[in-house]
């Protein structure tokens, strides 16, 4: 369950990246959120995974209030959220395995059940042959892959992927969208999709969240790529 | 908690080191380099401290006895001042031994002592090596309390300005010690934190994904403690190996000066590095961290 | 004019990224390449720009051969190519104006046209209210613009755009694919887009380049995405 | 090349050190430590020399007159031996004076000097003060040669003591000197090499959009000029200072120890303060360049 009540997220430069948005999404629903380049969509990403906090208005997600978490709880809140970053960060001294491992580990998953999960998560984002390279041995579009992986390494409750096909070739970027809706269907998860390409939007027939400027101008369930 | 196991977290410390080769080199380089010069500066400070002691010990206190005393008399004398604290060593001076001593010294005036051959004026003393020269005037005071002793001699001019010369180096070379010591803790801390600085995107990246700080750190700074220790041990090799060639040539060169045998340096350096590598590895790493540990 | 010739690239970890791939681009052409993930497309402008040698087979562009030119000339030859990188690649000290201004301060550019040019450049791309801001105080998509007005800061003879519209807005895509067809046209540039959007492809009828696993496996004008 | 101007350059040195700003404040702070160890023992090396130099100008020889010699005799060889290489002062010390002050040192014996007292047995001397201890023997040799001198004593021991232990204080601290030289270059070339490796990314954009190898490295040239020059300027602040304080305390304090002015010390720190942070700044920069400079 994620909750935007008036939120309004102001910059340390100034810039009002999101201005009275309030929106809801219910758990185990699946949404897209798409808009202009630089409408607010990225900012909706980290406000949600406390990266930024919000500037103003109310944050809930899974019951908990965002505005006022204590530090000491951020890691564990943050662990419920599998997030692909728009900009992938991966880590750069850790092979595409211990990548996906790292978050494993963090969460304290017996090393047994990580030997096996790992590989299989690869497998299924096609990187089954790649375990062992560093992520500057691998093209754009395998980047975004192990980012994805990973944010599916702890079977979050929340799935929120900022343009996780933006590098990928339209045949993977269906099966990737495939794989997303299967896991919010079969799995109850809830997931959040910030995407601008349309053709993934129009044929999935789901909610849309339309951004313009930091504001939510559209949404509609069973929408289109407006 | 459920898998979080020490093994895992010195795997990642020592996975790390390697993975970050040229940083984790240049950290090894500079903390060695800042354990070397500590190191080559303390030994030098304990050798001057050693040799210094040496000059010390040459200082003595001279008691003249009233001639009338009997051998019994002075013996006993002797043993008397022998028990006191303060004293290490006394030494008999018979009338003859002063007289023939004098003479040696003077032997530009040959018909001087002639005159005196069958008259000596000198007296028989008593030279008193003492242990402490703070503890001198105690000394001296207890000296006078004895029977059979009419004066006694001390070049307190020159003992205090020896004392002086012993101070001032002391105190110069230990004031440059606790600057070098400080400097190089600086320069090291410095170091680390600007390795860490280095892996900020990563130490971001960790946090992002629900990593605790203490998951975050102790790898970190287990890394910092290897660096740490690695670098210990090259400058204790390093610094061995310099002193020992030293020792060998001054040994042979110039004979005036005591180079301390190096066993007695050796657990003093093994120690200090080891704390020093230990302690700059962990506390450089958990202050540079701090940094980066908000939420 | 670009040539490739039975190139093949190795990485020093045993990829093959390319294998025996040749192709002609005249001057004044547009082409777009497409293929999979990990089909070579990135490689290919690497060893344009001369990140990457060929490991074996020949390449020339513009009457240079590439695989023995003095590494003195290379910065030479590299301002001839104005390239988007898939990960843009901006300075993260320097700011938007100045990441931009920098490319043309290179080749020895007067401040005065410096002065002039670069706003223009980055109000082309809808920057020209961002001009003060780094690249970390910028959306995705606005990053990747300021790389593409960086690429064509020099008026280069040939231009490389590696996947320009990854990360931004269908509409905003299309205003650049528009853009860098004008600059084919009206000033006789070569210009590469590596892309996977579908749409754009099929809209603009050029010639498409198609890779799979390091090889061509087609290349026709006026062709579709397949 | 059309519009390259050394303005751009300056401008984007400091605009570097400004923006990396960490790593410029972590580069000052390494290389101003440095500094001030080196430029803390260099004054120290400065002024043990100082005292040494103090220390040796008390050497002196004595050489006795034959007794039936005239006071213009006297004189002649007086003015005779000031003449000479090496020497700086000839003092005349008459046949009373010298036995007023051998008995003034033993009054222990006042019987020995009363029966000496119209026989004095004493010669008379001129004490020869010399410059330069290594050319104490030829100085023997000619005052050898001098009629109406019968005997020259000099105490060679002593005076050898004392020039080994001159000779091994300016040795040790020397070596000291250059060790710390050494570290501190090589740590202080360490971190300027981190801060480039630092910014490797940014040399390979600049690179992949066409900057020759110049061009890249000037900026960053004099960002690291600019890093060796302001830390210079802070470390001579931090050493004049601890200076003063230090010569105000010795001053009052320690009295058999010459401080040198700093006047005298300042234009030798300076000198090479900024010497080594501009070469350091330079070098450090051209050197950690080298290896981002392939095409
Ligand atoms: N760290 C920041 N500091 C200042 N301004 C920022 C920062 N991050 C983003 N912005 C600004 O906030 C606005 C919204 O940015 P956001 O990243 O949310 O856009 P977006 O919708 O994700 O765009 P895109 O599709 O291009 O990624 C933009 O105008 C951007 O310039
Ligand atoms: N530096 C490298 N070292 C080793 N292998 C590499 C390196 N860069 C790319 N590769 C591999 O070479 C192949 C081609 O990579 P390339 O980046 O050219 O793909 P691409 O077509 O651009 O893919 P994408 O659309 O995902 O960006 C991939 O299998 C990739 O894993
Ligand atoms: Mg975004
Ligand atoms: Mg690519």
């Amino acid at each position: 369950m994620i909750e935007f009540s008036k939120v309004k997220k102001v910059y340390p430069n100034g810039t009002v990246a999101l201005d009275n948005v309030s929106f809801y999404v219910g758990d185990a629903e699946f949404a897209f959120i798409v808009g202009a380049s630089g409408a607010g969509k990225s900012t909706i990403a980290k406000l949600l995974l406390r990266e930024e906090k919000v500037t103003a208005g109310q944050l809930v997600v899974n019951e908990m209030h965002l505005n006022d978490m204590p530090d000491r709880v951020v890691p564990y809140y943050r662990r419920q959220i599998g997030m692909v970053f728009q900009d992938f960060r991966l880590f750069p001294n850790k092979t595409v395995y211990e990548n996906v491992a790292f978050a494993m580990q963090v969460v304290g998953e017996p090393a047994r059940n990580i030997r096996r999960r790992v590989p299989a998560l690869l497998d299924v984002v096609g990187l089954s042959d790649k375990l062992k390279r560093f992520p500057d041995e691998l093209s754009g579009g395998e980047q975004q892959r192990v980012a994805l992986a990973r944010a599916l390494a702890n079977n979050p409750k929340v799935i929120i992927a900022d343009e996780p096909t933006g590098n990928i070739d339209p045949q993977m970027s269906m099966e990737i969208m495939n794989l997303l809706v299967k896991i919010n269907k079969n799995n109850n998860k809830t997931v959040l999709v910030v995407t601008h390409e349309k053709a993934l939007v129009d044929y999935f027939q789901k909610r849309v969240i339309t951004l313009s400027e930091g504001h939510i101008i559209g949404d509609r369930i069973g929408g289109m790529f407006e | 908690m459920r898998g979080y196991s020490f093994r895992y977290f010195l795997a990642e410390g020592f996975k790390g080191l390697w993975r970050n080769g040229f940083m984790s080199l240049a950290s090894v380089a500079v903390l060695t380099s800042c354990l070397i010069v500590l190191g080559a500066f303390s030994t030098l400070v304990a050798n001057i401290n050693f040799n210094l002691e040496l000059i010390g010990s040459v200082n003595q206190i001279v008691t003249f006895l009233e001639p009338e005393l009997t051998d019994e008399e002075i013996l006993a004398i002797r043993d008397n001042i022998l028990a006191m604290d303060n004293v290490s060593d006394v030494k008999y001076i018979s009338k003859e031994d002063a007289y023939n001593s004098e003479k040696e010294k003077y032997s530009e005036y040959p018909e001087l002592f002639a005159k005196l051959e069958n008259d000596n004026p000198y007296n028989a003393s008593l030279v008193v090596t003492y242990v402490n020269v703070d503890q001198v005037p105690t000394l001296q005071y207890n000296l006078n309390q004895i029977d059979g002793i009419y004066k006694i001699s001390y070049r307190s001019d020159i003992a205090a300005g020896i004392r002086n010369f012993k101070n001032t180096v002391i105190f110069v070379s230990l004031w440059f010690l606790i600057l070098l010591l400080l400097v190089s803790l600086f320069v090291i801390i410095n170091t680390i934190n600007i390795a860490i600085f280095s892996r900020r995107q990563e130490i971001g990246i960790m946090r992002y994904i629900g990593a605790t700080n203490w998951f975050i750190s102790v790898p970190f700074i287990i890394e910092g403690v290897l660096i740490g220790l690695i670098s210990a041990a090259i400058a204790f090799v390093v610094d061995w190996n310099v002193y020992r060639y030293i020792e060998s040539v001054i040994g042979s060169d110039i004979k005036f000066i005591m180079v301390m045998p190096f066993s007695q340096l050796m657990w003093m350096l093994v120690g200090s590095f080891a704390v020093i590598g230990f302690l700059c590895g962990a506390i450089g790493s958990l202050i540079s961290l701090q940094r980066y540990m908000k939420a």
